[in-house]
């Protein structure tokens, strides 16, 4: 499984949060081995059963913790992160909006040099249906399905919006990873499909793209030259995006002339990778490449 | 956030580049006042956060300060890409013999800051890379390491001096300006395009701008008091939209679109454009928006006056349904325009009976209910 | 460069820790006139850059400033583990509740800053690490981080406090005061021993040293001066033989060494005590040492006057044998002791040379020239 | 072989100076390939028949320069470093002295980040008899017997030293290392053996510690484990070394209470590590653990 297996075991930093004991229940109803969470200054309370402690260390001292969800404000969310990074984690979710893109990028160039693998920030997670595994927001409803197609999106409610087309036809979900809508984020649209690409259990490959950057450019460039070695099936959202206007996501602008919806769709199509006009078109071309 | 020219150049200042002398004017007693301080000819510059103003005649040059006085009665109030100009910037007349380009921003790719630099500059760095891409040179800078000798090295050879020449160490000053500028300031984009080479030699950015990242305003007092008195680059509605608290996005369609999640609102213009609609605006209530930020993005479009139908599409994550439904019916107590719906996700059984007892119609699919906004608008 | 307490309190002070009130004090006079200014009791504190001095009585209580006075005029010009006392550090004198141990180094094994916490303190790390090592926690700091809440709060709580206790702040206080010390003054070590809990509650550093990285002292001329004026933990020897340019360190045997190298310096001296000899220094000329610094090297050891005999071990690596050859040469022009010369290394030939003509002998190996400083010095 | 091998093709940064020049010079004569030279502001010179650029990345455009020898004043060899991080060597050797250390901590830190060893600061070098190249300033007439003992020291002169007695003996050298005499190195001691153990033409591993720090005491620890998997006989510099006293190294000093060389030497002794009692003692234990 990509990013996440059988022996992840995940802490909820902001844990006592609304949105992180709403989310740490939703998780462990999924199935999801949330073992700890951490709150400063609320260490001793249980959130659903769970332990609740002061610090990262403490939670991966005493639990084997190896993954982390940060759901804390955006303010102290890169304190956070660092915080899991230096106790010792393999994985973290930043589910967190509204970082600061510097301190952001200070943080993952920090997580990469020490191995670690960061998802988001801005990002609803990665779900894994095999293994009954999320870490992050995703409706647990949507992921009832296990299979063999992996989703890698830019974006949150489309991608759950795509998963729910796939399974109503009939797909199984292998994994869904929102890697973030900032424009600095742990893993990018490349770099994750580019991994789960990798997994042998993943027979082909739904990304869902946005206006903002070039990470679908790289990706179609990695396509065309064998790298992805998988079927691809694109979907670009913001064909009808202003230019030089912010939409919504941090990173989902045109800027210096680069990242129109436009370009990324001619090269994927470029590339020999069929690109959806609308998301209800995904699972047609995804049953024409299989 | 957009700086304006002015705003740059005084943060170039502040950071020891000779910029040259300039004074911000609104009315045109100012700028006759402005251009007699200065000493003629002067420069008068539109204060408008969108390129190519020159070319829609955003920047004049007068000889005199009466010249200069009559100008800026035109300039003032003039529209420039939908922009109400409102300030000018009164500069020194500059004669120039070489224009260049030097910008940074944030390398997504490679998480490094990246500056752009180009021999050639005063037209967009699209256009240099469309006509002369050899002549772009990319020199990253890694957050940890910050600019150094090196770096410097690189862009001043690249634009064309010496170490010996007196410029060297005026393109040393800009470019530690500009990654001082980029990191204090939480910018994701520092330009100085043309970065011109006078001809009495000396290196200055004639023109200058910025982007301030909007998620970093908390830490920038100044700059979020700046963008309190002037909004400079939104409409009033989307003014009002994100003093609410959501992402909003002018369009120029009848059909007022509201979605959770960006990635979401983006598909449903497109959407509504692929049937054959035209899209209003995009608003993005965002991840866990209650009730009331709900209420208020129908209200926004109500009020609207472009907005003929409004399209709702909601995929639940992080969203509760029912609070979506509840803001809803909140905002449609005051009376309505025509509304398309379409819930799906957390607890949304409950969002949908809701709605229901309202009378609002609900779509399962967005396709249909597209279809049906569409039809509605026609 | 080791700093002084009141040299060191005083950078705690400036980022923003509560010191107890203290003044510098060089003459019983200036020592009367602090007790009265600060209010007894005080304690006097014999500014010398060694551990243990308080056991050496260089800690004394004064309850009037006659008592200061009193006790200051022994104090003065006593000598500390060889240093002599020249001025003391007249405090408020504090009731204590508790004493913690602080300190913060760079950790060589993982390149990272590293805090050692102990909440019981007072006594050198050394003994808390031999009776309570686990009381001892470690929390690293890493460069491109720097000091965060979290690792506050790991101290914090180490020491025994609770977020919502007015002494967490405190604490807060001075990690992050150390740090900024550490990075903005490059030091290797800045310690608090004992930080103390007074009995009014307070946390304050009621005795804190720090060493200065001597490679970064260009970048700190404040230091650089301070160190000028008082080279505190160095013999006149030592001073002059640093002036110069070179690594010298004191021993007390009376066989003077001279090596290029550190470590081939080191294993000199270790092989002249080896042979039954004892060192008298440490004399490293270092790399790519000139015939100037090799001269001035001999001619230290020849004013020295506990050595007997000098031992010159040279293995040529970025030395030049000739030049160290020539320095000998001009040393020994004004007169001389025994000197027992290895060379081995570039230019070696040339180097032998030099010396043959001047009649010192020569060795192949550095065990026979051992041999032989020894029994000279017998 | 360990850190370099016949494709190693070296720039020297400060190639126009006094010692960058010397050294140059002896490095071509040993037989290392020294491509490219490197001061800012020389650039179109000559060296000894080596052509001088300004920036490393000129060098490594022109020349497919993979290591670099830095000789350039301590107030400018960080950047220097740096410089070639970012231009992309793989092997860095920092000579230059007086170093501040807290610059080289994150200099290290930022070049490990990139995956670049760096060997030094304050170091005399690498040397590699069998394959006649060395990046540093060893003296070539003591590295002329190729053969299969690896030296790996804290010292520079005590290094030469020692491997004069080894060839003396009738050892042949594999490769010989000075890590460097401060207390941030690029590769300590403990790291530097732990890479050349891992060499199949590596029989044996002479280790040169000093007082200060406990690099010696962590790879006694590892020996004791069993990670070294090859014999080692260990020298320790300093046992007259007093307490609280620089000696010569910034790195040799014994602070808060450890890091004498006492302690060095039973930690080695207790691992199973035989230490000689002088250097000239070396060759002889070399010759029982064979």
């Amino acid at each position: 499984m990509t990013l996440i297996n059988p022996n992840t075991k995940v802490v909820v930093q902001g844990a006592t949060g609304r949105e992180g004991s709403f989310h740490l229940q939703r998780m462990l109803e999924y199935g999801t081995k949330v073992v700890a969470g951490v709150t400063p200054g609320k260490g001793g309370v249980t959130v659903h059963g769970v332990p609740v402690y002061d610090t990262v260390e403490e939670a991966v001292r005493k639990h084997g913790v190896n993954a982390t969800a940060i759901f804390v404000p955006a303010k102290f969310a890169v304190d956070a992160l660092l915080e899991a990074v230096d106790a010792g984690v393999e994985l973290a979710v930043v589910i967190t909006e509204h970082i600061p893109v510097h301190d952001m990028l200070r943080a993952v160039n920090y997580a990469k040099s020490r191995g670690v693998t960061v998802i988001g920030p801005n990002c609803p997670g990665v779900v894994a249906p095999p293994i009954r595994t999320k870490i992050g927001i995703m409706p647990n409803s949507v992921y009832q399905t296990p299979g063999r197609i992996a989703v890698v999106s830019r974006s949150g409610t489309l991608t759950y919006e795509i998963s729910f087309q796939l399974v109503k036809r009939g797909f199984g979900i292998n994994v869904a990873i929102g890697v973030g809508g900032d424009p600095v984020v742990g893993l990018d649209l490349m770099e994750a499909t580019l991994r789960v690409a990798q997994d042998p259990d993943v027979d082909a490959i739904v990304v869902i793209g946005e206006v903002g950057g070039d990470a679908e450019e790289r990706l179609a460039k990695l396509y065309a030259e064998g790298a992805i070695g998988k079927p691809i099936v694109a979907y670009v959202a913001g064909r009808t995006a202003p230019p030089g206007k912010r939409m919504g996501h941090a990173g989902a602008i045109v800027m210096l002339g680069s990242g129109d919806a436009g370009g990324k769709i001619r090269a994927f199509r470029e590339a020999g990778v069929p690109v959806a006009e609308t998301p209800f078109e995904v699972p047609k071309l995804l049953a024409e490449v299989l | 956030m957009k700086l304006h020219e002015y705003e740059t150049k005084e943060l170039f200042s502040k950071y020891g580049v000779k910029i040259p002398p300039g004074i911000v004017a609104r009315t045109p007693e100012e700028v006759y006042n402005a251009a007699r301080e200065i000493g003629t000819p002067v420069v008068l510059k539109a204060q408008v956060v969108v390129a190519g103003r020159g070319k829609a005649g955003g920047v004049k040059v007068a000889n005199t300060p009466e010249e200069a006085l009559e100008l800026s009665r035109k300039m003032f109030g003039m529209e420039i890409k939908g922009l109400t100009v409102k300030k000018l910037y009164v500069t020194k007349y500059i004669e120039v013999e070489r224009e260049m380009y030097l910008s940074l921003i944030i390398d997504r790719a490679t998480r490094r800051y990246l500056f752009l630099a180009s021999p050639t500059g005063g037209v967009d760095i699209e256009e240099i890379a469309k006509a002369n891409p050899e002549k772009i040179k990319k020199i990253y800078v890694d957050p940890f390491v910050g600019v150094r000798e090196y770096h410097i090295r690189s862009i001043a050879s690249w634009l064309g001096f010496r170490p010996d020449a007196p410029q060297w160490r005026q393109v040393a000053s800009v470019v530690s300006a500009m990654y001082k500028i980029m990191v204090d300031y939480d910018a994701e984009l520092v330009e100085s395009n043309p970065l011109a080479v006078t001809k009495d030699g000396d290196v200055i950015p004639l023109d200058a701008r910025a982007i301030v990242d909007d998620n970093a305003l908390f830490k920038h007092s100044d700059l979020a008091k700046a963008l309190e008195e002037d909004p400079r680059d939104v409409t009033e509605f989307e003014s009002w939209a994100r003093k609410v608290g959501f992402h909003y996005v002018e369009l120029d369609g009848d059909i007022g679109i509201i979605g959770n999640g960006a990635g979401l609102t983006m598909s449903t213009m497109d959407l509504v454009y692929h049937f054959g609609g035209r899209p209003a605006n995009f608003l993005d209530i965002g991840g866990g928006a209650s009730r009331e930020v709900v209420r208020e993005a129908v209200k926004v479009l109500l009020n609207h006056p472009r907005v003929r139908v409004i399209f709702v599409n909601i995929f639940g994550g992080i969203t509760r349904a029912d609070e979506v439904a509840q803001g809803i019916r909140e905002a449609l107590a005051g009376g309505g325009k025509p509304i398309v719906v379409r819930i799906k996700g957390t607890n949304e059984e409950l969002g949908r009976k809701i709605l229901a007892e309202i009378g609002v119609p609900l779509f399962e699919e967005a396709e249909e209910a597209a279809k049906k906004a569409v039809e509605l608008a026609l």
